[in-house]
């Protein structure tokens, strides 16, 4: 069951989860999805981005938003869950079901149906553009040049790579300079600082909370770095560390999935990638939140490996560690940070 | 032999045509008609400035000449290839000295860096 | 050659038509096995099979949104020429004792004139939608093709020495006594970095890669996006028929009948591929093309010089 | 076999005239493609099918490699904008139709000896054997050349040295001749680059 999940604060780490679950398939793009999952509760800031997340699924298209406080109002036609993974797969079946039955109760766009900028009729061929490079053909500008290191003054593009692009951890939104693949500026806003709701499903126990939430940043990944099957692993093994579980298995468990993690090469990929200032590059820190990961689940201890970074600490280390580099480091980079999703400012776990 | 040029040909026009066919029916014939935001980008929620066509700065244009200028080497090798057996070692050897000096280009555009994203 | 017999265009339209079918979801259902075996779900084969079809129904009716200001015509295009150059792959290669739909003498040079106009058509495919992410793919591709593609090239040059003939019925001949494989043991390694790289799979995976929100298919949603995953895994089956036709010896074997054979080598072919796409991390582009041109590019000379030691 | 023909050579000629009607770089380029594969299907027409199918893939790369360089430095590379590819029409309209009709008139008119080529002729092993024997001069001297091109293309184009990117410590000549008053002392003004603009420097 094809289903795009655009996670909110608090939220991100459950759905990382659901790569465990053989029922559901998590899409990295809206338009491969019939079933839209919005988790946690959405910062003001990013609503219109959910929304336009939320029209970008084709019809015949459905919405599942699960523990979502903020955002159930404004999300019309959604079914609301608050519960375990499995409760979500029901409601996701439910709801693609009820699709199946009748197309036409697909839900209907959330943003006005407006171009943005006025170009019909306008222009030489009424594709309101003027001359080569002026005007807004179809509707948008064309890139203008910008200098290059290298003497080509080619085309900028001016991205901003949005808060539910399935690649960067939720509610991270990066302003991006690119020239080629190779980023001219990179910025992280940091404009989603607003509610810091904890993470509910963690255990109260601090050490498995924290493997737990390892867990959960090494299955997303391992997604980002192309390894699927092994992220769902990852999450299923998350989703079975709980405070009373027996931590030996676990820990083997844990133990065997880092060892298939290093033998699939990844960490000679991330070798030298992403060097920032006081934490190496992006293979050491990896290797560290592996071991640490391994250690918090067998002898119960508390490795601060696993903080997660904030968000603030996190954009000030990739203030030069991002321009420079090519898209593909930049976002394995940041990966790597394990940006604290839903940790705005305040300091609990995710 | 242009009996097999002209099945080869058939066969490639057929999963051509009914692949193309496929996805302009499709387009053709779908019930919802692409609004303005469905139409935006997906870039996770934003919407981008510009126009992604652009002049897009590719990195690796060395290397691209590079690899023309290497590409023509292949036009003399299959027919080597067809003949190599019958000529014996003067084949050999001549390919390997044609090889050899190539691959001093290669190691040159190496050093040079040309094989880096510039 | 022996009583090799072209087949009539539309007996051929019929078998390869039959074959990349088939094949493609072969393809898929083995995918989704290994998947679950990796993943460590339980492995049940009837659901590995059914999932696929179910998804395609969906799929079939799902909406194939538009992007503001596409190239449409080169959006369909792509997705149709890369399944045609899967048929032209597939046409040149014997499927079964003297059976081949096109029994050309140049059947390697067509190859890779197939495998160089999928270049053409994976580009193009991140091109048309006008929309960043699948453009960047699309760049990043043409990279790595130029890269790996003088490795096929060279690969299948070594295999066609002893063979004296560019058609790959020949080459398979000559595999009577010895296979390629053994021959040239770099021949099919190589290859099979140019098969993963033709239908990025596995750690070549760098076109609808998850770094970039699903690359080049980024925009496909509906019948456009079935259409590209299909010519894939088509473009696979056929490679991968390459690959057992020109290394291990295509319909050349000792009890069962030449075409089982073949199925067998290009079934073993695909599992081999597509367990690298879950067993190996997806390479970085800029390190792939230093290596293909510093590393592999050294072996396949090396291929050559074994293969034109041997076949004296 | 003369229908193909005719298919083809309609193919390829109403394609090279759409390379200069269309307004996007990519699809001029893959027109042009696709006006060298019909020219490849023509050769293997005439027999000569390891020279029609070699060219089906010389084509391709290039025009891939012409793409890449056309996107890259043409204004309106998409064809947004209506976009003017021919230059002086007149002359060239005048240059194109004579060269035309001489070419039309040396087909119709010249006398071509009627010697088919036998379709299972080794043409192959024919072009091996004169690689190997008579031409190997050819053979090796366009060897020496395809280095010589490398080469070049290195130095040309490449951006970065072994010794370092090429532009270091190059300095920009100063305004008027003979000075020594350089252009970019007077932008980078502040130590920590208030404005980054001088040229070369990260």
């Amino acid at each position: 069951m094809p289903v795009f999940a655009a996670a909110g604060v608090g939220g991100w780490g459950q759905t990382q989860e659901l790569r465990g679950v053989p029922e559901l398939r998590l899409v990295t793009t809206p338009r491969h999805a019939s079933v839209l999952l919005v988790t946690g509760t959405v910062p003001e800031a990013h609503l219109v981005a959910v929304q336009r997340v939320h029209d970008q699924v084709p019809h015949p298209r459905a919405v599942v938003t699960w523990r979502a406080a903020g955002t159930a109002k404004r999300m019309p036609g959604a079914t609301y869950v608050t519960g375990d993974a499995a409760a979500v797969v029901t409601a996701v079946q439910r709801a693609w079901s009820a699709l199946e039955a009748d197309p036409w109760s697909t839900a209907v766009d959330q943003l006005p149906d407006v171009e943005p900028n006025e170009w019909r009729g306008i222009g030489p061929f009424g594709q309101g553009g003027e001359g080569m490079m002026g005007g807004t053909p179809y509707g948008r500008p064309m890139a203008m040049t910008g200098d290059d290191p290298d003497g080509l003054a080619l085309d900028e593009l001016r991205l901003t790579l949005g808060p539910f692009l399935d690649a960067l951890p939720a509610g991270l939104v990066l302003d991006v300079v690119l020239q080629g693949e190779v980023l001219r500026e990179a910025t992280l806003r940091l404009d989603a600082l607003g509610g810091t709701a904890a993470d509910a499903t963690l255990p109260s126990e601090p050490s498995s909370a924290m493997a737990r939430s390892g867990l959960r940043w090494l299955a997303h990944a391992l997604h980002v770095e192309g390894l699927d099957a092994l992220a769902a692993r990852a999450a299923a093994l998350a989703s079975r560390v709980t405070g009373a579980t027996d931590r030996a298995a676990l820990s083997r468990h844990a133990d065997a999935l880092m060892r298939r993690v290093r033998r699939t090469g990844v960490l000679r990929n991330l070798h030298d990638v992403g060097v920032v200032p006081g934490s190496g590059d992006a293979a050491h820190r990896w290797r560290e939140r592996m071991d640490a990961i391994v250690c918090a689940l067998r002898d119960n201890q508390m490795p601060d490996a696993l903080e997660p970074t904030r968000l603030d600490t996190a954009r000030d280390l990739l203030a030069d560690a991002l321009p420079g580099s090519t898209l593909t480091a930049a976002i394995s980079t940041i990966v790597s940070l394990d940006v604290g999703g839903a940790r705005f400012g305040a300091g609990t776990l995710r | 032999m242009l009996g097999a040029f002209l099945s080869g040909l058939t066969v490639t026009c057929a999963a051509a045509l009914f692949t193309a066919g496929c996805v302009i029916l499709a387009r053709r014939s779908t019930r919802y008609p692409s609004t303005a935001p469905q139409r935006v980008p997906a870039l996770g929620g934003f919407e981008p400035e510009t126009h992604a066509w652009s002049r897009f700065h590719v990195r690796y244009y060395p290397m691209a000449l590079l690899f023309i200028a290497f590409e023509m080497e292949m036009m003399f090798m299959y027919p080597w290839a067809v003949v190599f057996v019958e000529e014996g070692v003067t084949a050999l050897v001549e390919m390997g000295m044609f090889l050899a000096i190539l691959a001093v280009g290669v190691v040159y555009g190496w050093r040079e860096g040309a094989f880096r994203w510039q | 050659m022996s009583d090799v017999v072209s087949l009539s265009p539309m007996l051929g339209v019929a078998v390869i038509g039959g074959t990349l079918a088939i094949g493609a979801y072969g393809v898929v259902v083995i995918d989704r096995l290994l998947y679950a075996a990796v993943a460590g779900w339980p492995l049940s084969l009837a659901w590995a099979a059914a999932q696929p079809a179910r998804e395609v129904a969906t799929v079939i009716r799902r909406q194939p949104v538009t992007t503001e200001a596409p190239d449409m015509i080169l959006w369909v295009l792509a997705p149709a020429a890369y399944a045609g150059l899967a048929a032209t792959a597939l046409s040149v290669v014997p499927l079964g004792p003297g059976v081949v739909v096109a029994d050309v003498r140049t059947g390697i040079v067509v190859f890779g004139a197939a495998e160089a106009l999928a270049i053409v058509a994976i580009f193009l495919h991140g091109w048309a939608p006008n929309s960043p992410l699948p453009m960047i793919a699309g760049y990043r591709f043409v990279g790595v093709a130029l890269s790996y593609e003088l490795l096929s090239m060279f690969v299948l040059i070594a295999a066609a020495l002893p063979a004296e003939s560019l058609s790959i019925g020949a080459i398979v001949e000559s595999q009577q006594g010895l296979w390629n494989v053994v021959r040239q043991p770099l021949g099919l390694p190589l290859f099979l970095v140019v098969t993963a790289g033709v239908t990025f799979t596995g750690p070549l995976d760098i076109v609808d890669a998850n770094d970039i929100a699903g690359g080049g298919a980024a925009e496909d949603s509906g019948m456009a996006h079935l259409a590209w995953a299909a010519a894939r895994a088509a473009m696979l089956v056929a490679f991968a028929a390459a690959a057992a036709a020109v290394f291990l010896g295509g319909w050349i074997g000792p009890v069962l009948p030449g075409a089982m054979w073949m199925a067998l080598k290009t079934l073993a072919v695909v599992v081999t591929v597509l367990a690298g796409r879950h067993l190996l991390a997806r390479v970085r582009p800029e390190r792939f093309v230093r290596l293909a041109w510093t590393v592999l590019l050294p072996l396949a000379f090396l291929d050559l010089a074994i293969a034109g030691a041997g076949s004296l | 076999m003369t229908l193909a023909f005719v298919v083809f050579a309609a193919a390829a000629v109403w394609t090279g005239y759409r390379v200069f009607r269309t307004d996007s770089m990519v699809r001029a380029s893959f027109l042009l493609l696709a006006s060298f594969l019909n020219v490849g299907a023509i050769l293997v027409l005439m027999l000569a099918e390891y020279l029609g199918t070699a060219l089906l893939f010389m084509m391709t790369v290039e025009m891939v490699v012409m793409a890449l360089f056309m996107v890259m430095f043409m204004m309106n590379p998409a064809g947004l904008n209506p976009m003017e590819m021919v230059h002086q029409p007149r002359f060239a309209a005048a240059a194109g139709i004579g060269s035309a009709a001489a070419l039309a008139a040396v087909a119709l008119f010249g006398r071509f000896p009627a010697n088919p080529v036998d379709p299972n002729a080794a043409t192959i092993r024919a072009l091996g054997s004169e690689l190997l024997g008579g031409s190997m001069l050819v053979f090796e001297s366009a060897g020496v050349t395809l280095l010589a091109t490398m080469v070049c293309a290195v130095v040309l184009s490449s951006h970065r040295g072994r010794f370092g990117d090429g532009d270091e410590g190059s300095v920009a000549p100063p305004l008027e001749p003979g000075g020594d008053h350089r252009p970019e002392d007077d932008l980078v003004d502040d130590a920590d680059g208030g404005h980054h603009m001088h040229h070369g420097g990260h």
